[in-house]
């Protein structure tokens, strides 16, 4: 558990945890690192075969977990490796960006972007850009908003602050 | 069509015939031009030269003056400005700190900067937005028979001009053809004249407007067409000194839009023609057009 | 035959001038020459420069301060941009040269008894004053500063103006004068800011 | 999620240092220590180069030593040894997919600065690694037969290399060409550098080998219309344009092409790239395989208005070889492989207009003038100016178009040798003063230098500088009448115009201009240059991201004769492999129905193979494992989550996602 929030603004960078599909982002973020680019240290990526494997539970998830931002990755329209992948996806993104928006999440918080094979510099640029429009929201911290919600919760007050009001508890219900 | 009108400094003094002949062909042809209030030095080259944030200001306040009045495209006929303006557009979009800094300078005149305004060329509006048709209405006297030599010079189209291609730019040509003229293969159209340096280093300016006078005569022109005041200048006003240096290259060098309004009918004295020092040969009494000229 | 001395040593060098240089914005793309020469020849002047431009970008480079700022080259350059737009790595190499020109006013080097940083500052000094510029005005200024017989070899082109009325001698200024100048100098009023001389 | 037991889950870790790549940045030891922590976690190293020998097998004695039954490797990208590691674990009886790779050099240390950041990021990666691990299943692959046949697209050099290759090793081939000749460039080039040996010699006999193997199937004038199905299986639909010719009764005799209506050639030659003249009916060039001619729709009367005399059938006589009522026909073959060898084309000259090239007629670019020094050529291998005079001065710019932002970054690689040649091949026909503009001479290839040595003894004169301009107005006296290339000589330091009456401008290599659809036609990808791209530019040179379809040639970027059929070769012996070995083995990340499934049927469109039916008799979704590739796209949208996917199950990704977060 994060045992100590950090405090000073300045030193804070926000935690993406991007998935990308393999043939596309994936390989474009390994060109990125053949070609010696640098970007924010701040994303961490999880490789899928294919960005329609995403189930919008992985977003929700890596919210709840402690992330300031989702980054999802795939193929452009038409060069899918399995032809029609990134359309699926497309589809349940829209909705997702939907669900996300009533909850009040801002737009920047999860972003799609296709990359391919070839764009590695195009995976610095969106980290990069994600990065620097997270860093000007500032923390989500939904695991720390969580326990607070629970602990009001357990209090059982009954006018319950409006913070509480404004911020979202995706419900997660996996495994 | 209305635009805010940023004449530039030679327009008032060494160019002033280029500012005579604008005003009443845009007039002709139903184009509104309103000149920025109290507008300043574009900063020009030389500016650029000293300091560039000082320069950017000046830009900047001639472009945010033009927003506060209401925003419309600012036609500036003067390739220098044209560039200065466009150019400090560009840099100011690219470097954030650089805005800020003016915006700052700005602020002090209660002036704001929102890189909105497009800096057009007279060329670029005649040819885009008037359209060579409605032009070619207004011909009443086709200058059938004149050879032309359009030289675009270098500031009108690189490298921050997109409304034409920088090596062979053709819109003057396809104007020209409009008026009844014969456009010369003119291959220097778009070198240098040799800017400020025919005043302070002639042997190396003046080699330049020379060697472009050269060329016209060789291509058998009549007259250079012209879109910049100092191209101009150069191009007839220094005519004594290269010819006593190299020789004789006689041809005269007139505004572009001199030649419109001569097209237009109007008298050569309206247009400034007066204030060459190489005199256009006067074109044949409008009677003896062939008959055709009238129509479109 | 006046035999000079070529070799430089490493305390020629103004070490940390090439990233002065490429930190003026537009400056930046130097590190990427190729060395082609498509800027001097495509250039009109650089028939008359001292260094081509693409051997002042070689000596900005290697940090060769004093060789490029005491140049005529970058004085030469008539910011007609051919280099520029044909530059195959898009080098921007004439806002180059004005980084260097005002590298050379501020501190001081440019070359003597060369009327063009004379003429680049009168201009300045003039707009700074009037906020426009009138150009006969500034011409004689330039001669009698720079270059006065010029002034008497020039006698035709000044008749000629006067023939043709293109030779103004009211000068040209604008209302808010001091607002503008207030806005360069960041000073209200006053006649700071403009440049001073070194000597 | 964290009540999983952890019970009998004995995890091995090794973060790699690849030399300095990795431990230059990231603390490697610091990690080991940290994951080394982890529940679950029995061996946590770090290790100078993992991928070594000495690196797996410090893995293999782990295994057996500290008896560990799931293993995660920090080390490089998976698509670069995630393969070589699960060997390795095999190797020591665990199965393959008990392990999970990490990849904190392309995605940590070699792109970011930060050391603590980095090191961070390298242990947040590698807990989700071990977390997600634990979960990994024993999977088996399975094995699909492979057929042996092979398509190789493109009948230049390349393409005819490899299917030779392929047929001498006894494989069935079909080579399928868009012109009507095989031969690609190659075919129209006089002699190849740096030996001066005769290009025809070379080419000619291979291209009647392809003709004559009994293992090649040749379909020139045609294209890969749609290529389905995957490595081992691929059915590809191929449009034959019509020829107006059958090929089986077509002996090339000619005489059909003499008796032509048209008396004289009058249409661009499109073999001597307009230069010379041919007929509506005619064949590409002498030497064209097959020997088969064709007639040029938009050119022949008869099909462009019906209205011919038809010389040409009387001519052919009872052979009967002309047919004016073929048609466009789909023919659809099986491969199990294919080797795309589609070429390059030459960069338009006229995009860089201050080379006047189509403005001043003596300016020509290397291709032209390989043309008119070829005896075979449209002058009969005579060097003239279009005004019939020999040139006395010839300027060769080279670079043109290479090695500029504004049109291609990249360099040509052969257009300084090929220019070399040709400036050789005009002083030996012309004794002209030649000129050679350049940049930087590049002549790395074996024989290339000496060639270089002999150009200079030659008396070929270089300037080193790339030329700003090409004018015909005079300055001087001796450039009146002449083409002036204005050039800053770099080394001697100062400007310089040179009068010359031809100018051959280098053109370089750029992708085809089709190369987009081509790379969706066969699922590979492109550089950002537009070139294929390979799969690893070392280890996997000529394979693609799609198994069992390879590249050659040009098509993946610029290179010269010998090292496209160096190529050629390599994609025949990648495709031979396949084929030999008999079967592919499929990788195991099929997507499966779990029993809670309710048949609402919303998968069954999803999938793109067609590979989920529905059961009526249990009222579930059924997924084909033979057709599954493995996308994932049913698992995600699964609205009751009773889709698995093998390798990226949802418990896999949840536990990585909470490995990455929680510290």
């Amino acid at each position: 558990m994060p045992s100590e929030i950090i405090t000073p603004p300045a030193s804070w960078s926000p935690r993406i945890v991007a998935f990308f599909c393999n043939w596309c982002t994936y390989t474009a973020a390994d060109l990125a690192g053949v070609s010696r680019m640098k970007y924010a240290p701040g994303v961490r990526v999880i490789r899928l075969m294919c960005s329609g494997r995403l189930d919008p539970q992985f977003v929700f998830d890596a919210l709840r977990q402690g992330a300031d931002g989702v980054l999802i990755g795939g193929c452009h329209p038409g060069d899918c490796h399995y032809s029609e992948g990134n359309y699926r996806m497309l589809r349940r993104f829209r909705l997702l960006r939907r669900l996300l928006a009533d909850l009040g999440y801002e737009d920047a918080r999860v972003r799609l972007e296709w990359i391919s094979a070839a764009e590695g510099d195009r995976v610095r640029v969106v980290v990069n850009e994600m990065t620097e429009q997270l860093r000007a929201l500032g923390p989500l911290d939904l695991p720390g908003r969580i326990s607070e919600w629970n602990r009001e919760l357990a209090g059982n007050a009954p006018g319950a602050p409006s913070s509480a009001a404004a911020s979202p508890v995706p419900e997660v219900s996996h495994a | 069509m209305n635009y805010s009108y940023f004449p530039g400094c030679s327009l008032k003094g060494l160019g002033r015939a280029y500012e005579e002949s604008l005003i009443p062909v845009m007039r002709h042809l139903g184009v509104e031009m309103t000149e920025l209030p109290d507008w300043n030095c574009c900063g020009a080259t030389a500016y650029m030269s000293v300091d560039e944030r000082q320069a950017s200001i000046l830009a900047a306040r001639n472009l945010a003056i033009a927003e506060k009045a209401g925003g419309q495209d600012l036609l500036t006929p003067c390739s220098a400005c044209y560039l200065v303006l466009n150019k400090t557009k560009h840099y100011l979009r690219e470097t954030p700190a650089m805005r800020a800094e003016v915006q700052q300078a700005l602020s002090r005149a209660h002036l704001d900067y929102s890189g909105n305004t497009k800096v057009r060329h007279p060329l670029d509006v005649l040819v885009n937005d008037v359209g060579l048709d409605a032009i070619r209405e207004k011909v009443v006297r086709p200058l059938t028979g004149l050879k032309v030599a359009p030289y675009y010079g270098c500031q009108l189209v690189r490298p921050y001009s997109t409304f034409d291609d920088a090596w062979n730019p053709t819109s003057m040509d396809r104007l020209m053809t409009t008026l009844g003229a014969e456009v010369v293969h003119y291959p220097l159209k778009t070198k240098c004249c040799g800017a400020s340096l025919t005043g302070t280093v002639p042997e190396a300016g003046l080699r330049l407007t020379y060697i472009l006078l050269l060329e016209a005569v060789r291509r058998k022109a009549d007259v250079i067409s012209t879109v910049c005041p100092l191209c101009q200048f150069n191009l007839d006003a220094y005519h004594g000194q290269i010819e006593r240096r190299w020789g004789k290259v006689r041809v005269a060098t007139v505004y572009f839009t001199q030649l419109m309004g001569l097209a237009f009918g109007m008298s050569p004295r309206e247009l400034g023609l007066n204030r060459n020092f190489i005199p256009m040969a006067p074109l044949p009494p409008l009677h003896a057009q062939p008959s055709e000229s009238s129509t479109p | 035959m006046k035999i000079t001395r070529t070799i430089k040593y490493e305390s020629d060098r103004v070490k940390g001038f090439c990233d002065e240089i490429m930190r003026i914005p537009g400056c930046d793309q130097l590190q990427a020459c190729i060395q082609c020469g498509t800027c001097s020849g495509i250039c009109p002047l650089s028939i008359y420069m001292d260094y081509t431009p693409r051997r002042v970008i070689a000596l900005v480079r290697s940090d060769f301060k004093n060789e490029v700022l005491r140049s005529h080259t970058v004085w030469l350059c008539a910011s007609c941009y051919a280099c520029t737009v044909e530059c195959p790595r898009q080098i921007r190499i004439t806002d180059i040269m004005y980084g260097l020109k005002q590298r050379a006013i501020k501190e001081g080097i440019y070359p003597r008894n060369f009327p063009i940083p004379v003429l680049a500052k009168e201009f300045s000094k003039m707009v700074l004053r009037k906020g426009r510029i009138t150009e006969t005005l500034l011409v004689m200024r330039l001669f009698l500063k720079a270059n006065w017989r010029a002034v008497l070899g020039s006698w035709r082109l000044g008749f000629g103006l006067m023939r043709t009325g293109r030779f103004v001698l009211r000068s040209e200024r604008i209302e808010r004068q001091s607002e503008l100048r207030s806005m360069l100098t960041g000073k209200n009023g006053g006649n700071g800011g403009i440049p001073k001389e070194k000597s | 999620m964290n009540g999983t037991n952890h019970n009998g889950i004995r995890i091995g870790y090794y973060i790699c240092h690849c030399g300095h790549n990795i431990a230059g940045v990231i603390d490697c030891g610091e990690v080991a220590r940290r994951i080394g922590v982890l529940p679950g976690v029995v061996v946590s190293r770090d290790y100078k180069y993992m991928c070594s020998e000495p690196g797996q097998e410090l893995l293999r004695q782990d295994i057996r030593a500290h008896d560990l039954n799931r293993i995660v490797v920090a080390s490089c990208s998976p698509l670069l040894h995630e393969h070589t590691f699960r060997t390795a674990v095999e190797d020591a009886g665990l199965n393959p997919y008990h392990f999970q790779m990490v990849n904190i050099r392309e995605h940590a240390s070699w792109v970011h600065t930060d050391h603590a950041a980095a090191t961070e990021k390298a242990v947040d990666l590698s807990r989700a690694a071990v977390m997600r691990v634990r979960h990994h299943r024993a999977l088996t692959t399975t094995r699909v037969p492979i057929n042996p046949a092979v398509l190789v697209v493109g009948g230049g050099i390349a393409g005819i290399h490899a299917a030779l290759t392929l047929a001498n090793a006894g494989k069935q081939v079909f080579l399928v060409e868009r012109e009507p000749s095989i031969g690609g460039h190659m075919a129209k080039f006089d002699k190849t550098f740096p030996t001066l040996d005769c290009a025809a010699c070379i080419l000619t006999p291979k291209m009647s080998s392809v003709r004559a193997h009994k293992g090649i199937t040749l379909w020139t004038y045609s294209e890969v219309a749609k290529v389905e199905g995957y490595v081992g299986n691929y059915t590809v639909t191929v449009r034959r344009r019509p020829r107006y010719v059958n090929e089986a009764l077509c002996i090339g005799c000619q005489e059909c092409i003499s008796a032509c209506v048209y008396r004289e050639p009058k249409f661009p030659d499109e073999f001597n790239v307009g230069l010379g003249k041919r007929k509506p009916v005619y064949i590409p060039f002498p030497q064209a395989v097959p020997q088969v001619v064709v007639i040029d729709p938009d050119r022949c009367l008869e099909l462009k208005t019906g209205r011919c005399k038809k010389t040409c059938v009387d001519a052919c006589a009872d052979r009967n070889a002309i047919d004016f009522t073929q048609k466009e026909s789909l023919e659809q073959i099986q491969v199990g492989n294919i080797i795309v060898a589609t070429g390059f084309r030459l960069f338009d000259a006229k995009r860089i207009p201050q080379y006047g090239y189509g403005m001043y007629p003596n300016v020509v670019t290397s291709l032209e003038l390989e043309r008119l020094v070829t005896s075979s050529g449209p002058t009969g291998g005579e060097i003239r100016l279009r005004d019939g005079s020999a040139p006395r001065s010839v300027g060769f710019i080279l670079c043109v178009g290479s090695r500029d932002l504004k049109t291609n970054r990249w360099c040509s690689r052969t257009c300084c040798m090929h220019s070399m040649k040709l400036a050789q091949l005009v002083r030996e026909h012309t004794g002209a003063d030649v000129t050679v503009f350049y940049l930087d001479i590049r002549a790395p290839g074996k024989g290339c230098e000496e060639f270089y040595d002999r150009s200079l003894k030659e008396g070929i004169q270089f300037v080193r500088g790339r030329v700003a301009e090409v004018t015909d107005w005079a300055l001087a006296p001796e450039e009146e009448g002449k083409l002036v290339i204005r050039v800053e000589d770099t080394l001697a330091g100062f400007v310089r115009r040179i009068p010359v009456d031809m100018i051959v401008l280098a053109v370089g290599m750029e992708p085809q201009s089709d190369a987009q659809s081509v790379r969706r036609l066969f699922n590979m990808s492109c550089g950002t240059e537009g070139w294929f791209l390979e799969k690893h530019p070392k280890l996997a040179p000529v394979s693609t991201f799609t198994d069992g379809v390879f590249i050659a040639g040009c098509c993946q970027g610029p290179k010269d004769i010998p090292d496209s059929i160096a190529q050629a070769g390599a994609a025949a012996a990648e495709a031979m492999a396949l084929i030999d070995r008999g079967y592919i083995e499929q990788e195991p990340n099929t997507a499966h129905v779990l029993d809670d499934c309710c048949g609402c049927k919303s998968c069954i469109p999803l999938c793109p193979y067609t590979a989920i039916s529905f059961d009526a008799g249990s009222q579930k979704a059924v997924i084909n494992e033979a057709l599954c590739k493995g996308c994932g796209t049913c698992a995600g949208s699964c609205p009751s989550g009773s889709i698995t996917q093998n390798l990226f199950d949802d418990d896999e990704v949840f536990s990585e996602i909470e490995g990455l977060l929680h510290a």
